[in-house]
């Protein structure tokens, strides 16, 4: 969210520490040695169960956990990998389901790209690129039902994609005509959240809420990297665990923190942390579209039954800048890059169509298509979002407008109608 | 009516209006099995279950995040904040979250929560129990900020905030939580109006919270020395209702704010500069502010000196009257 | 002297009190290997090393509360806090502690840390990157609160503040830090005073961070009309230069007073206050503000609404001298 | 911290979840099931190392880490247990030095209970008792050379007790004629913090600059269960093992926050948080003596070898009431209080001692009549305490005295001085 002012010379990027690549048998292994809690994944028994509950989750056998290698079931040469616990919630993906998956990817990025470009152009103040990360937020978005509620950050365009969110919509809040760019309750997904990790509790407190009406609908909350640190995202586990709310916690490993690599901001994977608040937890190769959409459903039924919160960390990697105000070249080099741009979400789901015999090049040539013309209508709906009248500065501060602010709304209509033909507040 | 403590009028509007909307809950520490450390809250969670009257895990942040949560989802959370002191952590979730999604989402998203916090000293305590953070509050578009000082005033005053669309900062004076009167539970209050005490001539005296009660015994002894004061409690503090106080000093043309936050960016300030746009003219003699001095709250040994008094106030208002005061025989 | 930006003089004086002080460092998000996200810190990690120039966890309550320990421990740290809306997840660790430990500890333990924050609205960005929450903390006491105005201004007021064994929260104009000037990087500030930028009769228009600025341009277009505006910079806001624009006032006889931050409960109502206490019985007529309204920070398409031009600072000028304006048009 | 009001009808306590009592023959066990994180007790390895980390923390062949059972060297009825781990670090433990920890014990109590006595007569505010928790305490503080600096909570007086606090010093807070009761620096030891978690940053802060210097001194952050939950005590972790800070974490497991039981702060025990963060820890059994100090050791050990951060959770229970305000009896039993006044810590060095066939009775004379004298003094020492002048309201609040409170001072001594005849403020 942050603006950063000027190019600058490179740097050179600090150790990439404990995120293995997603196993990948071209590239090379990050550490080998397994973490001692991964013990815990070989057993048949969900991830952190509480030894002393009175009334404990109900042990699926299908969640083993996974905290240190990410679950993978596409490899990034696009062959299928038989995943143990993620199959049995693949079972439904035929050709069709993968085309559409496919398109929604391809068309939220070309999307993402137009907002660049717009950017770039002066039409919007600032744009967070989701450029990588199109496996995670399509395969997460794509795998639960439209009454669950989501509450995010910034940065997932690709779940208000799923949810409808009219894509000039999302761009609103940065070309600065609104703080809101559509409503929550119709897309069932609250507005991007510009505070790091305030929306967990906002999640945690929602889900709480559908739990005590009886009603089986879950919330999300997404959630970076970065975030991990904030007391905040602690609390709201510790919530979560304590009244077992119906929350899936998503966190979206991009490996940075606009500079920051994730080596600063834990030690040991992420996926660890949840355990010890008593949440469990599944580490996903987030550039593999189907191992997120399976590890999702696994999760979702889990706290649909009433276990309690879930924990997903998806490794992904943020392929462009922070913002569009962001210069990554100083803080990471081309080779991290070009390794990751070889794991790009797209080219895998692509390399598995092809594998499988798929029409690709036709479905290539619709992505394309339908891209540019989504491009081409959010260029156009993004000219056309309404400039707010002066006087929308006061509405909507309480419920009513009290009699002070009338005040200041008559004092601003005042000096506008008294400066009108002569110019405007400098 | 009936006679009772503010701590139980309070208790009696919090249980009806669980007993009347499904969507309230109370939320906080220690306010479920204990009663809360007030015993504000004794007995609910017996009544209402644990998922209405939920005792929370030690985290004020939390608190007021899994509320505003709630609140998405259509319900009416009452949080409360054990001692004004524990405010703080919570303060990211109030300022930038509680007070701000009304206006984000362009009206869409109502947070109808109100903030329960024990404030004021007076009691003896320990750091961190006697603050008074209404400033930072009432500083803050989009939060109701609201004072209670009697029984009955904290009453109605509850029942209010809670059927209030907006969040509602309610600050309860805990040295005065075991004062008695007669109370009405059925009466709701008006969240937006000061209230007129004591009418009197010669000059307006402005508080709030726990100094109402003071305000009030000063007037008392200043009408032994013959002077007449009119006494206003602003109760709501933000949005303030500045027609109140400029119509009471237009006909008195003097003015002292009392509270026991300190003065510097206060509601003191505040009143008193609203009353210079309002009725600058109408003034005789510079206003006058009674505050907490600029120092964090001091050992208990020393409140009695920190927090203003009768005589601070008589002081104050001997100087807008233009007699002879302690401050010009320094 | 050299000619600078802001950014660079800010720059240069951190570079200064690294090479100076072995105890003195920086630690904040971002600030080491990109540099800061305004590269203000730019450099510097390359220059004093990872352990003087820290890149911290994404946690300004751990930012603020790790540097009070090293404080304990005899060293300076110098925080910077992204960007203003992000200091609240902070702000328990300054009111509670930052802003009490020395005088919690009877004087023993001194808190030399200087939080860094780059403030104020006017360069088109999102929710919380436009924040003025300087009257959070003036209200604070045990808190400098300072400000700074022009690249000048800025370097010498750095080298003060980390010198200065008090907290001080430095507030940076985010929108002035490309603006240049003749610098002299060996000079220091004088913490205490207000400045008096521009000479004047008719008023007196009190600024101060970004509004400076403005507030010079307004009185320049003000001569053109034949009034001849005193311009304050208020540089420090806790505590507050009160006899600087006491005397002003006392000359005038008339005082306006801008910022970008609301208007309720603020420095504004506080100066204003301040200037009644000290010579109401000089004022010809009732002062004015002109600040930001009292709603959330809005959308950019509005700041230029919301925040103080030219334009309302002269029509409130116009007010204080009787002339018509467009408040008695309304 | 917090003041009750009034008394009231007795609740049924909420269950004790997940603190299975201290291997204690005689006492139900609570949980049988092992976590599964104690998987990772069992091997010969630290706790929770970073299986990435380019310089991994030396892995200590003497810390196997312990998180679901509490490590124990005292059963309940005084007899030593042999225990792997500990047993190394308590070779220098003859008679003279159980001794010393007895009377250690024996007179800290009598202060509080004195203290406990002093509030109840009027000469204090409030006070927190720490009945139960002596054993955690001393074996804490003893356990730890002078240079070491502890940042506390309030209810440390065991604490303060060894680093030669005077006890009228502890009790001038309560009595509220200062809000610190001695020197930080000349005592090595912060004076109470009342927000709850606050102090754990600074503690990592402080160690930060210890090992920026290069000096072995470490740093210690004491909290108790309930501050577990709070966003700083999270952050703090992060802060610690990202900058690898010479910091102990030492939490004091006393099953209650004020009403609160454990459960609520977390559904696993404690001592599995620190894990997530990357921190390996070790729950212990807090009220054995012999058993914190010697993990106290090894953690100590571990961190001044340079190997980061460390955690101790220490199983205890809090005998009296939270404050001298409070009324535990509206929310637990007698039958749960009976059950941990069997497990006394000072009970139990008593009878180990006598198994040990120590002089006993002369030593327990002794701890008498040092702790008579003990509250005596501190009786006279309280009543001597000095009220501070009016005037100093104003001192300290910056190091430098401003003008406009000087104006204030000059307004309250004028005040003050145009009353000293006729009475005082209201
Ligand atoms: C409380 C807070 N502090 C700082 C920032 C500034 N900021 C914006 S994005 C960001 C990094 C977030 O990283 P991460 O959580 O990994 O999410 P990502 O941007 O990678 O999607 C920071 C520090 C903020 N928005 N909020
Ligand atoms: C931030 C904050 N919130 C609430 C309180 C009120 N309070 C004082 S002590 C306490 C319970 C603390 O429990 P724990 O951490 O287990 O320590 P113990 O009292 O058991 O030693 C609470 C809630 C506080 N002091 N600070
Ligand atoms: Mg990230
Ligand atoms: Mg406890």
């Amino acid at each position: 969210m942050s603006t950063t002012m000027s190019a600058g010379s490179t740097r050179s990027p600090r150790d990439e520490h404990h995120d293995p690549a997603p196993s990948d048998p071209a590239a090379p292994r990050g550490a080998a040695a397994p973490h001692p809690a991964a013990a815990r994944s070989a057993g048949p028994r969900s991830a952190a169960p509480d030894p002393a509950e009175p009334d404990p989750a109900p042990s699926h056998p299908d969640l083993a956990g996974a905290v240190d290698q990410p679950l993978q079931v596409l490899a990034v040469d696009g062959t299928r990998r038989p995943e143990a616990q993620l199959d049995p919630c693949l079972r439904d993906v035929d050709e069709a389901q993968l085309a559409a998956l496919f398109l929604d990817m391809s068309v939220i990025r070309a999307l993402d790209d137009e907002a660049v470009a717009l950017q770039r152009q002066g039409e919007l103040g600032l744009w967070p690129p989701l450029r990588g990360q199109e496996a995670a937020q399509i395969g997460l978005a794509r795998a639960l039902p439209e009454r669950d509620f989501f509450f995010t950050s910034y940065r997932e365009n690709g779940v208000a994609w799923c949810r409808g969110v009219e894509p000039a919509e999302m761009l609103s809040v940065w070309r600065g005509t609104t703080l809101s760019g559509w409503d929550p309750f119709a897309r069932r997904m609250a507005t991007p959240q510009v505070i790091i990790g305030a929306q967990t509790h906002h999640a945690v407190g929602y889900a709480m809420a559908m739990a005590a009406r009886g009603q089986e609908d879950i919330a999300i909350a997404c959630f970076g990297d970065g975030a991990m640190s904030q007391g905040d995202v602690s609390e709201a586990m510790v919530f979560a665990a304590s009244f077992r709310a119906p929350v899936l916690f998503f966190c979206q490993n991009n490996h940075y923190a606009i500079s920051e690599p994730v080596a600063l901001q834990s030690t040991v994977p992420l996926s660890h942390r949840p355990l010890g608040f008593g949440i469990p937890s599944l580490r996903v190769d987030g550039n593999d579209v189907l191992a997120v959409r399976a590890a999702t459903r696994l999760a979702a039924e889990r706290i649909r039954s009433g276990a309690g919160p879930m924990f997903l960390e998806a490794v992904t990697y943020r392929l462009g800048p922070h913002t569009t105000s962001d210069d990554p070249t100083r803080y990471r080099d081309e080779t991290e890059l070009e390794r990751w741009r070889e794991r790009d979400p797209i080219l895998r789901l692509d390399r598995h169509l092809e594998r499988l015999g798929a029409p690709v090049a036709q479905l290539r040539t619709e992505a394309d298509e339908r891209g540019r013309e989504a491009a081409d209508a959010l260029r156009d709906a993004v000219a056309a979002l309404p400039v707010p009248a002066p006087e929308a500065l006061f509405e909507h501060v309480l419920t009513s407008e009290h009699p002070g602010l009338a005040r200041q709304r008559e004092q601003l209509t005042a000096l506008e109608a008294s400066l009108a033909p002569a110019g405007s507040a400098s | 009516m009936t006679t009772m403590t503010m701590a139980a009028a309070l208790n009696a509007a919090l249980a009806d209006a669980l007993a009347a909307d499904e969507d309230v809950l109370l939320i906080g520490e220690d306010i479920g099995t204990l009663g809360g450390v007030f015993r504000i809250t004794d007995g609910l969670q017996d009544r209402f279950g644990a998922e209405r009257v939920i005792d929370a895990p030690l985290a004020e942040s939390g608190i007021v995040g899994t509320s505003v949560g709630m609140a998405y989802a259509g319900r009416r959370p009452v949080c409360e904040i054990q001692f004004d002191g524990f405010v703080f952590p919570a303060f990211d979730q109030l300022v930038a979250q509680v007070a701000r999604l009304h206006y984000r989402t362009g009206g869409r998203v109502r947070m109808p929560l109100v903030i329960r916090i024990p404030f004021g000293g007076g009691i003896g305590a320990v750091e961190h129990h006697s603050e008074s953070p209404e400033a930072f509050f009432a500083h803050t578009p989009g939060l109701r900020v609201v004072t209670v000082a009697d029984p009955q005033d904290a009453c109605s005053t509850m029942r209010a905030a809670i059927a209030c669309d907006d969040p509602v900062i309610l600050l309860e004076p805990k040295r005065r939580y075991w004062g008695k009167g007669e109370v009405d539970t059925s009466l709701t209050a008006d969240l937006d109006s000061a209230r007129v005490l004591r009418r009197g001539r010669d000059a307006t005296l402005v508080a709030y919270g726990p100094l109402v009660v003071t305000a009030l015994e000063a007037a008392a002894a200043a009408e032994d020395d013959g002077i007449d004061l009119e006494v206003i409690d602003l109760r709501s503090l933000a949005p303030l209702d500045r027609d109140t106080v400029a119509a009471s000093v237009r006909r008195t043309g003097r003015l002292v704010v009392a509270h026991e936050a300190s003065g510097t960016v206060s509601l003191s300030s505040e009143v008193i500069t609203c009353v210079i746009e309002d009725c600058f003219e109408h003034l005789e003699a510079a206003p006058e502010r009674v505050t907490g001095y600029d120092v964090p709250y001091p050992p208990a040994a020393l409140e009695d000196h920190h927090l203003p008094g009768i005589d601070r106030i008589l002081d104050a208002v001997d100087r807008t009257l233009g007699r002879r005061s302690s401050r010009e025989a320094a």
